[in-house]
């Protein structure tokens, strides 16, 4: 097995995974940074994102404020000092994106534009037309090309870690374009590979965000983090779950069902104020808005659409300027895929699965449980969104962590120079190489497609907005049982130059292990919290629960569940209040 | 390293700007305005023509016209023989801008002639 | 929903087994609303699970799944099935050698990208502690419109120049160089000018156009090289006829 | 067995065939075939005015003879694409911005479309008098 030597090994080379390699190197230009993604950095995921990323930098605006309203949009389950470090940090990584060339909307002035955001107090959102998550990942790309000591390795899928008494020590990957395995040595190792949307069968997500770099931490005894809470993006194309941003209704955009009424001011998100109110009605938190679109469904006040019940998100009297300055890529998408010009009628939208808060257990420096791995983004749990992220905090995210498991990695590399034994790290690489010839040999009966389908629905029907006993139950059963026939796979593709079948497989393997732990966290925890709702447990229950679950892998069998305190330090649980209430 | 096609790039621009402008009603006024009996005979007769030519600045006119007509062509067929590997552009630098060359060499002395 | 049937007609070619490719029919049912990429994924999913081809975000932004549909260059997740007639031909990219199947190598891009020095090149260095640099609506409209470039490819693709002269650095690069050139923030002309205004730079552009026909977000490279021309040529007359300015 | 990556290879003649927008180019390149021929007819009429006014006037014959008139004929219909592709594309090369305003491109090129007329109709004008 070729082997690669390095000082730092990045999984993943979307936002957070450039942000790491630039930090660690500018940290310390003579270490050799190896940036290892599945694909090539510009099509990781954080290109979709839309409406913007949040950071206090205007007048009126406070970092109590940017704490408070995360730490109540995740409904109290954050971890306080991560997201008070999380609200320092971000007008400076936001800022620092701007000396990069990121093309930023800006005032008349010059100074960078913000825009209101759900849940935000203030207006502190700061955006990029509508493809912000589009210009800071080519922004961050095209910047990492001026560091030497990054060397990008692309289109090479990682399969598993390198671990020895207790370390991580690199990482073995699946050179895609040669089907050769290389061991990449490299004593400290950050995962950065995103989120796991493809669990679902309807989601935002593209199709490379299936949780890999999860299932790589917890298959080695990391445990992932509050996965119970995943969040529906209130607002998605119907056939295709494409994200209409959050910007829209940020901008004025409103919400009604079939009867063109503002049905949110049902749900305590009222009253219907003249635009604009922040924190009510349409810029009310996601998961709110998702679940009042279930309740409005339940209610049969939703409009039929040929691919499912929508509600209607109008921007008409924004008027065609202002679409087109400030949200050119809504009109662009539901021009091209619904067929709708928001100029003249209003969008169709669902809800749709957007964002897994939950992820690898990480402390405030990045630093999982295994020594020498550390993971940032959104595979990771650090935790700043709690039950439920604000809009644009994600995007914030991936620059304050990502930047922090760069130093973090890069420090770490320097206190440790005794290297494990090559044949030692040889000796670590034979299991993957094995379990990719049993997959590759398998003559079972079982196929990728029709396993992944199956997962899917399951997912959606026992794991949706809202969760119940029974259907968690019946969920986490045909999960196990999928698990087993995932060991009668059979490949038909044998070739090694770019085998997608096998990649296919292998990504099945790890949203298999990640479903898991979303169905057994969830079936566990019984209140309803932020994103997490339980019809049979409808009350947040804070005495029980005000806990992070975590979800430790067994061979074989069902996730392990413990729990773990959250970290509050100014911000006492109390009520989450929208609309007029919240005075 | 640093290009010197900016020279007959230039030269290519201009001319194919003033051969837009001019190319059409020049080919139409000499080639067509005759026989077509638009135009009398005369205005395109010799007395005429060269009595213009005596005059400096017409004299000049005509140069500028042919001078970048025939960089414009040079140019574009140098690119041409690029696009469809005539022969190596080594050869058709010498052949097209030599051509150019030599035809605004001939052009300006004529001109000289006539004023 | 109305589900009719389509041919797909998939240029196959695998490495290890074919000495050269070949075309590989498929009839499939589709949904009014399926795109050329559902389309595949059908066949992926139903019908062969041997054939590879790149897609990421199915919604226009990613950059991954350019083919070439009936000979023109496409992004599979922006062309409706519904509006081809009986048979669609699905080739990979052309200009770039291919891997396997739709997949073609794009390391030549990612070098030539890497070559022009896309990122902001500031020589004042005001420390980050100062706050934004200030930027107008104005000074941003300038060079908008070429950050939209998505790297999909596709205009390399459609460049008949860059298929006659291997070392063009091609329509997306040089894009790229010039949205930096003209950002108010950056002073890299002169850094990338060695690279941009060379024969393998905007020299090599004979201004076919293609590269804007076929541009999926409206970046207009071909705008972007003629304006670099420009820019390049005034540069060049500068340094030649007033080797004195600092220029 | 793994003969790596394909390389498709293209016809140097012939590869501007397979599409009308290299089609339309390649004429587009070809019309200056006709204006560089067009100058070398001046030339040649500059020539033949120093020679006199016979030698003249028989340059001017030759020019409406009937191959004259097809050289002619087909000159000018080059010439005429050259113009309209000449000023289609012009406001790739010329972008006008007054603050966020980009001046469209219609403007720009009915610009060069109006300047056309208007240098004609001059240059018709200057001669007939």
């Amino acid at each position: 097995m070729q082997m690669v030597s390095t000082d730092i090994a990045i999984v993943g080379a979307g936002g957070a995974g450039l942000r790491a390699a630039i930090a660690a190197a500018e940290h310390n230009p003579s270490l050799r940074i190896a940036l290892i993604s599945k694909v090539y950095p510009m099509r990781s995921h954080t290109v979709a994102a839309e409406g913007g990323a949040a950071g206090v930098i205007k007048a009126g605006d406070s970092l109590d404020d940017h704490f408070n309203d995360t730490v109540a949009g995740g409904d109290w389950l954050s971890d306080q000092d991560a997201v008070e470090l999380f609200v320092e940090t971000a007008p400076k990584e936001l800022t620092q994106m701007e000396r990069w060339g990121c093309p930023w909307s800006r005032q008349e002035d010059g100074h960078v534009a913000v825009r209101p955001f759900g849940g935000m107090k203030m207006e502190r959102t700061w955006f990029a037309t509508d493809k912000t998550g589009f210009h800071l990942l080519h922004t961050l790309f095209q910047t990492s090309l001026k560091y030497p000591p990054i060397q990008r390795f692309d289109e090479y899928y990682c399969i598993d870690l390198v671990v020895i008494d207790g370390r991580c020590e690199g990482v073995v990957a699946l050179e895609m374009r040669t089907g050769k395995l290389i061991l990449f040595q490299a004593p400290a190792v950050i995962i950065a590979t995103g989120g796991a949307g493809r669990i679902f069968p309807f989601t935002t997500n593209g199709a490379a965000n299936t949780g890999d770099g999860m299932a790589l931490a917890y298959r080695r005894g990391v445990p992932l983090k509050d996965m119970e809470f995943v969040q529906y993006h209130p607002t998605g194309l119907p056939g295709t779950g494409i994200l209409i941003t959050e910007a829209a209704r940020g901008e004025g955009g409103i919400l009604v069902n079939k009867d063109g009424y503002r049905y949110l001011q049902d749900y305590d998100l009222g009253p219907p104020d003249p635009w604009p109110r922040k924190k009510a009605m349409e810029l009310g938190p996601r998961d709110r808005l998702s679940q009042a679109f279930w309740q409005e469904q339940q209610k049969g006040r939703t409009v039929a659409w040929p691919s499912g019940d929508v509600v209607h998100l109008d921007l008409r009297h924004l008027g065609e300027k202002k679409i087109d300055a400030r949200l050119p890529l809504v009109r662009e998408l539901s021009s091209t895929y619904e067929n709708v010009d928001p100029v003249r009628e209003p969008i169709p939208v669902r809800p749709v699965v957007h964002y897994t808060m939950g992820g690898i257990d990480t402390d405030i420096n990045t630093a999982t449980p295994l020594s020498g791995l550390f993971a940032a983004g959104e595979c990771a749990c650090v935790s700043i969104n709690g039950a439920n992220r604000l809009g644009s905090n994600s995007l914030t995210e991936i620059l304050v962590f990502g930047a922090r498991a760069g130093r973090a990695a890069a420090e770490y590399r320097a206190g440790n120079d005794d290297r494990p034994k090559e044949s030692e790290l040889r000796r670590q690489a034979t299991k993957p190489r094995s379990r990719i010839a049993n997959l590759m040999q398998g003559d079972g009966k079982e196929q990728v497609s029709v396993l992944r389908r199956e997962m899917n629905t399951a997912m959606e029907s026992g794991a949706g907005i809202y969760r119940s006993e029974d259907s968690l139950q019946s969920t986490c059963e045909t999960l196990e049982a999928l698990c087993r026939r995932y060991a009668n796979l059979e490949l038909q593709d044998k070739s090694n130059v770019y085998n997608t079948d096998l990649i296919q497989a292998l990504e099945l393997g790890a949203m298999l292990d990640v479903a898991r732990t979303i169905a057994v966290s969830a079936l566990g925890r019984t209140e309803s919290r932020g994103s997490h709702q339980r019809l049979d447990h409808v009350e947040r229950d804070d005495g029980n629960f005000l806990t992070h679950s975590m979800a430790r892998f067994q061979e074989g069998n069902e996730p392990q569940l413990k729990y773990k305190p959250v970290t509050i330090t100014k911000s006492q649980p109390a009520q989450r209040v929208y609309g007029g209430a919240a005075k | 390293m640093s290009s010197h096609k900016p020279v007959f790039w230039a030269l290519f621009a201009a001319g194919g700007t003033l051969s837009a402008l001019l190319a059409p009603v020049l080919i139409f006024l000499i080639g067509f305005a005759v026989p077509l009996n638009l135009i009398d005979p005369e205005a395109l007769g010799f007395a005429r023509v060269s009595g213009a030519l005596a005059t400096i600045s017409i004299a000049l006119t005509m140069l500028v016209i042919i001078v970048l007509f025939l960089w414009h062509a040079a140019h574009r067929l140098r690119v041409t023989a690029h696009d469809l590997g005539w022969f190596p552009d080594s050869v058709a630098v010498v052949l097209f801008y030599g051509l150019a060359a030599a035809g605004s060499v001939a052009s300006g002395w004529l001109l000289i002639g006539t004023t | 929903m109305s589900r009719e049937t389509i041919e797909l007609v998939v240029f196959r070619y695998n490495p290890e087994t074919d000495c050269e490719p070949a075309y590989q029919r498929y009839q499939i049912p589709y949904h009014h609303d399926w795109l050329v990429l559902d389309a595949l994924n059908y066949v992926k999913d139903h019908l062969d699970r041997s054939l590879s081809y790149r897609w990421s975000c199915h919604m226009a932004v990613c950059g991954s799944c350019g083919m070439m549909i009936n000979g023109e260059p496409t992004l599979t997740c922006k062309a409706f099935v519904r509006d081809y007639a009986d048979s669609i031909r699905i080739e990979p990219l052309a200009n770039f050698p291919v891997e396997r199947d739709l997949i073609v190598n794009q390391d030549d891009f990612m070098s030539k990208l890497a070559s022009v020095k896309p990122y902001i090149i500031d020589t004042d260095d005001v420390p980050l502690s100062e706050g934004e640099e200030l930027q107008t609506p104005a000074e941003l409209a300038v060079f908008d419109q070429y950050t939209g470039c998505i790297n999909c490819l596709l205009c390399y693709s459609a460049c008949p120049q860059y298929s006659l002269s291997a070392d063009f650095i091609g329509p997306a690069a040089l894009t790229l160089a010039h949205r930096y050139n003209i950002d108010s923030r950056d002073d890299g002309f002169r850094q990338r000018e060695e690279r941009v205004g060379s024969d393998d730079g905007v020299w090599q552009c004979s201004f076919v156009g293609a590269c804007s026909e076929v541009c999926p977000k409206g970046v207009d490279p071909a705008a972007a090289i003629q304006q670099g021309k420009i820019t390049s040529a005034a540069h060049y007359f500068k340094k030649h006829l007033m080797p004195w300015s600092d220029s | 067995m793994n003969t790596g990556p394909l390389v498709r290879q293209i016809s140097r003649r012939q590869w501007w065939l397979g599409a009308s927008r290299y089609r339309r180019y390649m004429v587009r390149e070809l019309t200056s075939l006709f204006i560089g021929a067009f100058a070398f007819a001046l030339i040649v009429g500059l020539w033949r005015l120093s020679q006199g006014a016979q030698a003249f006037s028989a340059w001017l014959d030759a020019m409406h003879s009937p191959a004259g008139l097809a050289f002619n004929g087909i000159a000018l219909a080059a010439a005429l694409y050259h113009s309209v592709t000449w000023f289609n594309v012009a406001p790739k090369a010329i972008s006008v911005r007054i603050g966020t305003f980009k001046l469209p491109d219609s403007i720009i090129s009915g610009a060069h479309y109006a300047g056309w007329l208007l240098v004609s109709i001059l240059v018709l004008y200057l001669v007939r008098v």
